[in-house]
């Protein structure tokens, strides 16, 4: 996409349109106020077990899934609310998901660190540090060799970098020629432990011992990372090969609910200033304003059209009832055996019973 | 009926496979040039090519995940671990992807994948590479297991495994690749969950799987020479289990001898001893034996690998044990 | 006698062994700066340095190993798991490392080192986060496991731990570490091998570990008022593995319930059962019926959750059972 | 080391004595008539299992071994017949593990694959492909741990680098900045596949990933090796930190014993002109008898005496008897335990009984 500004009427930022710039504003409250929303049914224990809120980093959701075509494939970590929802699953079966409710995108099995909807491309969702670095791959060497021409796109946080599979993943795309892009989203931080302290070289650097090429992408800046991820999402589509994607962004919130946003590893200081000057919506939102794209009541209106659409994903939630307990049982196994047993805990589900 | 190894069967049931569904594909260390480093997919990447026949590096656990993730995308690969010792770095993705996708999805993502290679102790290969791996794929829930002892039950069970929707693992041994036997011709698959008697006898029932059924069968010729008559019950698939087989086997018995050339401790025989007792308590006459190896890691030294591993005599007096003789 | 959470238990025991040993060391995620993902280590960075308590990178197989190393040289290192769930991908340098040393080089290479953190399940983090993992520890020799349930169990085995020569997995609970009780002074160490009988009854034996000691209670409790005395063992380790115990509880009761909150399938109850049945089959007056988790991954939803994990009313349930009541 | 030659009655080669050059050549050649015996005992059934021979990669282990002190540490992965002899293991206690036999340096229970002898400083023989490696790191660890002052050196074979365990094993050496040279014996193939095809870069480009400097020698020119080990093992003792070395060289045996030299992975010709032009062994010995270093009566006295040496270690390992069997259950556990079972085989060793 090329770059420059327009004519009055036809005014674009960057290469993107009043309206795109719209879209992609609201995907980002629109994610925001989801986050919010989860944070406050946790509070009151709607939601239960790990939550990771994407606060701080929205503009990677929006900015990296956005381009991509509706059967490209995206598979990530725990923190992937928003993803899953730029991905196309609606906030509504996201949230129900969270509450654990039989309407949620996984069945209320998978909870909030397991959100699938493979018909929207979403693949999860994966709750081992840097277990789905290699199932990414495998869903790029699906592709390949059903000669497709979708892309994968596997997201993973920076302390994924130092798990094996990191490694072994990346060769093996490199070697295979893989049509994925891998995207660390670069918060600084693992838990509580600062990249810097557990890692002995820069993110850009990691990439290289497998050979794939390396990009750094400002993360808070969402118009910048969409159409970075809109032009390398097409050349790996044209055949480049595996491409690795240090997304620098910064989390706002602690890193699961029980973590204070700031206390032993980060100073508040930080975290205030991070929240001041990093924020993605800020961002776009005073460039849009200054560059007179955007006034305060058109963003009054998107912030409340946000609000209601969350609103209305937390009311499909409340409404969803909680997964039947006589399917305890299902989905375990995808194949009934009529010969042997399954199950062998002598009650529920015996002998022939499947999932 | 054609005399075929337990390789050869093997990669019939591949090829067959293949033949059928382009969806199938072989993937790990040393399968495609090299044939396999037991030569079980021999002249597969001949004749399928390199798309389909493919040679990974030495990252278990990473081609193991990629071939997870080629599942979950409906692709139908079949993993191959040189040794089931090696698949220990590659447990993760087993257990924490493969066993637990489609439950975790609701049912949206089946992994329909194979996990093949030989399982247990081969001669004089030390404690890291004799170590027969069952427990810890049977553990989780999500996982299935076969484990063939003949040609036959190779192709089959293969096959079957291969059609299957879910994670399944097949142990083989390498001390079978050899053994030779009696293979149907053209299609030929055995449903998963069906247990085989391999000799009938109404004495006492050793149960066992895998490679241990030719020393069952050993011991079972053994006792007959003193008139004892050993049913001799191959589970064949641990994961169904055909427990109505084992039971039936125990009501006629009363005397049951688990064989498996595995650890002791939270083996497959463990459960299947708890299982017969919960279920058939009144049956028996005498507390379930097991046989297994020596509850220490393999060692290298001939003599005691032979006093380590499970020993035809071990079984003959094990049965013995149970007929109080 | 003070009385101490859980947690604050292991900090004592941590930091009683650390102070008489300069060998003794703690490596793992968070364990440092951070004071440990559940607290655990809290202030132990301040007091030891950044020399013995130290946070590792996300590297679960690479950290076990490099203490595995450290070990072998005659380090005493203490290898926090943040949970037993990541450790499936370290695994392999448990079990082909740190098992399998002492006896391939012929006694030259003890490796004295602990692995520790929470096992099983908490409150709704789904399959991958809610797993007990004591069959992957139990079932190769050359590794002993201790599960200590209350605060005064967690001090003293988790200190004999420490400085036993071998390795040792002390699985503790997420569950457990607010769980407040009396807890010795001073020097504290509980020998490995030796069970505990947390309640006394001669109707029917609850035998279990780790944090279903509670459950196990429970249940007694609701059956007391119903006048069965159930006998609760809490075996604390489960190797070495406490026998006479079990069967001096069999021998006065003749009726057995085995609680864990692991999978059935070759989980630790199996062996029990099948120990239990070998060695005390005439004192049963009924199976040994096991409770466990139900045999699927486990589901996030608050009530799917609770109806896989064990529940006081399935052990008062088998309790009845074993007593055909 | 200065380079250079010095006067007739003190010439040198690249600042090695006479002696020294005479000294490495015979320690190639004993382990040369090493290996070569091995195959002759494994072919009439001496030994059995698995046994990967080191012919052809001598020079590596005497040029990076020999420039070591007693008490640094030597850990390595299965072929490693050689690396233990250079170390300090007689002969003798390696050919008798081999065979299985109580005086083996593993008391016959480690065989080929896991050669141990603590006491010269020889930490196996590891038999899982790149699992010696976060053990060397822990070596190194726990030589910093201490104060002291010697180093770890790990070996690792070119296939090793796709582990997982490498990449997490060098980041944590770096980031502690530990006492460690990792060296990789490229021969080229990891077992029948060629290095090239399974990994996506070259060896040099394997460990700036992990910020650790990386060094190409010859491996088969035992000089340069060892002038180059010695240096760096002085520059990582006085605290340079870790460092990788990828050392080329070139197997010039099979696999293992069941692999044919050539066939499907590599052709006779290249092997042929391998054993031709890189054999470390010929290669010092031309260059000593070109210099007039060495005689051809010398040369046959160096070699009748590693010879007659190999000659009594396999005297030594056929009348070494084989482990008595009571011994089975020993050293499962360094500790007895009085209370609980640690056995639960239903045989042996019962109750209280140990290790
Ligand atoms: C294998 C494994 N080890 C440890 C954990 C616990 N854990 C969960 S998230 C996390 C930090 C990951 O940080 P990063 O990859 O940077 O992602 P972020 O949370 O910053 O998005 C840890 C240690 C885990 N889930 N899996
Ligand atoms: C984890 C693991 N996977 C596979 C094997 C089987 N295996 C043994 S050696 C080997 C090749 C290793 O090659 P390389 O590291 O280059 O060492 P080399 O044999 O050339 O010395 C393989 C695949 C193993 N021992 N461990
Ligand atoms: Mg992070
Ligand atoms: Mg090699």
């Amino acid at each position: 996409m090329a770059q420059g500004t327009g004519t009055a009427t036809t005014r674009m930022v960057d290469g993107f349109t009043r309206d795109e710039l719209h879209a992609l504003l609201f995907d980002m409250i629109l994610y925001r106020r989801f986050e919010e929303k989860a944070e406050e049914a946790y509070a009151i224990g709607k939601i239960g077990g790990f939550c990771h809120l994407h606060i701080g980093q929205e503009a990677l959701a929006a900015g990296s899934i956005k381009p991509l075509r509706e059967d490209d494939l995206v598979i990530t970590a725990y923190r992937e609310h928003t993803q899953a929802i730029a991905k196309g699953i609606s906030p509504g079966a996201v949230m129900a998901e969270l509450y654990g409710r039989a309407d949620g995108c996984s069945g209320g099995r998978g909870g909030s660190m397991h959100l699938f909807d493979t018909t929207v491309g979403f693949w999860g969702g994966h709750g081992i540090v840097g277990g789905q670095i290699p199932l990414g791959a495998g869903l790029a060497w699906a592709i390949k060799y059903r000669g497709g021409d979708q892309i994968c796109v596997c997201f993973m946080g920076d302390a994924a970098v130092n798990q094996g599979a990191f490694l072994e993943a990346l060769n093996m795309s490199a070697i295979w020629h893989l049509p994925v892009i891998y995207v660390v989203e670069n918060n600084g931080y693992g838990m509580g432990t600062a990249f810097s302290r557990v890692s002995a070289t820069e993110m850009e650097a990691r990439s290289g011992a497998c050979g794939i090429p390396a990009h750094t992408v400002n993360g808070q800046d969402v118009v910048a990372t969409h159409r970075f991820f809109a032009e390398l999402a097409e050349r790996v589509r044209a055949g480049a090969g595996p491409q690795f994607v240090n997304a620098v962004t910064y989390r706002f919130r602690g890193h699961s609910m029980s973590d204070p946003v700031s206390g032993t590893y980060r100073s508040k200081e930080e975290v205030d200033s991070a929240v001041e000057a990093q924020d993605p919506i800020k961002i776009l939102r005073d460039r849009l304003m200054d560059t007179g794209l955007l006034t305060q009541e058109e963003l009054e209106t998107l912030d409340a059209e946000a609000r209601a659409a969350i609103e209305g994903a937390a009311e499909f939630a409340d409404a969803s009832p909680l997964p039947d307990p006589s399917t305890l049982y299902d989905h375990v196994y995808a194949e009934i055996n009529e010969h042997g047993r399954l199950f062998l805990d002598g009650r529920g589900s015996q002998g022939g019973s499947h999932g | 009926m054609a005399e075929l190894t337990y390789r050869e069967a093997l990669n019939a049931a591949m090829c067959q496979e293949m033949d059928r569904d382009d969806s199938v594909f072989l993937m790990g260390e040393e399968v495609a040039e090299y044939d396999g480093a037991y030569k079980v997919s021999r002249g597969m990447l001949e004749r399928y090519g390199d798309r389909r026949v493919v040679d990974s590096p030495i990252s278990e656990l990473g081609f193991t995940g990629l071939c997870v993730g080629a599942a979950m995308a409906g692709l139908r690969p079949i993993c191959e671990f040189m040794t089931f010792n090696f698949s220990i770095l590659a447990l993760d993705q087993v257990i924490n992807s493969a066993a637990k996708m489609l439950y975790m999805t609701n049912g949206q993502v089946p992994v329909p994948i194979v996990f093949r290679g030989p399982t247990g102790a081969a001669l004089q290969l030390s404690a890291q590479h004799s170590q027969a791996c069952e427990t810890y794929y049977v553990h989780s829930p999500g996982v299935k297991l076969v484990t063939p002892a003949t040609p036959a039950d190779a192709k089959g069970l293969l096959a079957a495994a291969i059609r299957d929707d879910d994670p399944v693992a097949v142990m083989e041994g390498e001390l079978l690749y050899n053994v030779r036997g009696e293979v149907p011709d053209g299609e030929h698959v055995i449903p998963l969950g069906v247990a085989d008697r391999k000799r009938a006898g109404n004495d006492v029932s050793i149960v066992t799987h895998g490679k241990m059924v030719h020393v069952a069968l050993q011991a079972a010729a053994t006792l007959a020479r003193e008139e004892i008559e050993a049913d001799v019950l191959d589970l064949r698939s641990i994961r169904p289990l055909d427990v109505d087989a084992i039971l039936e086997s125990v009501a006629r018995t009363n005397r049951v001898v688990y064989l498996e050339e595995g650890w002791p401790f939270a083996g497959v025989g463990a459960q299947i001893v708890a299982l017969i007792q919960d279920e058939a308590f009144d049956e028996l006459d005498a507390p379930v034996v097991r046989v297994t190896q020596a509850d220490v890691p393999m060692p290298y030294a001939k003599n005691l690998e032979q006093l380590a591993k499970p020993s035809v005599k071990a079984v003959v007096d094990a049965c013995k044990r149970v007929l109080y003789l």
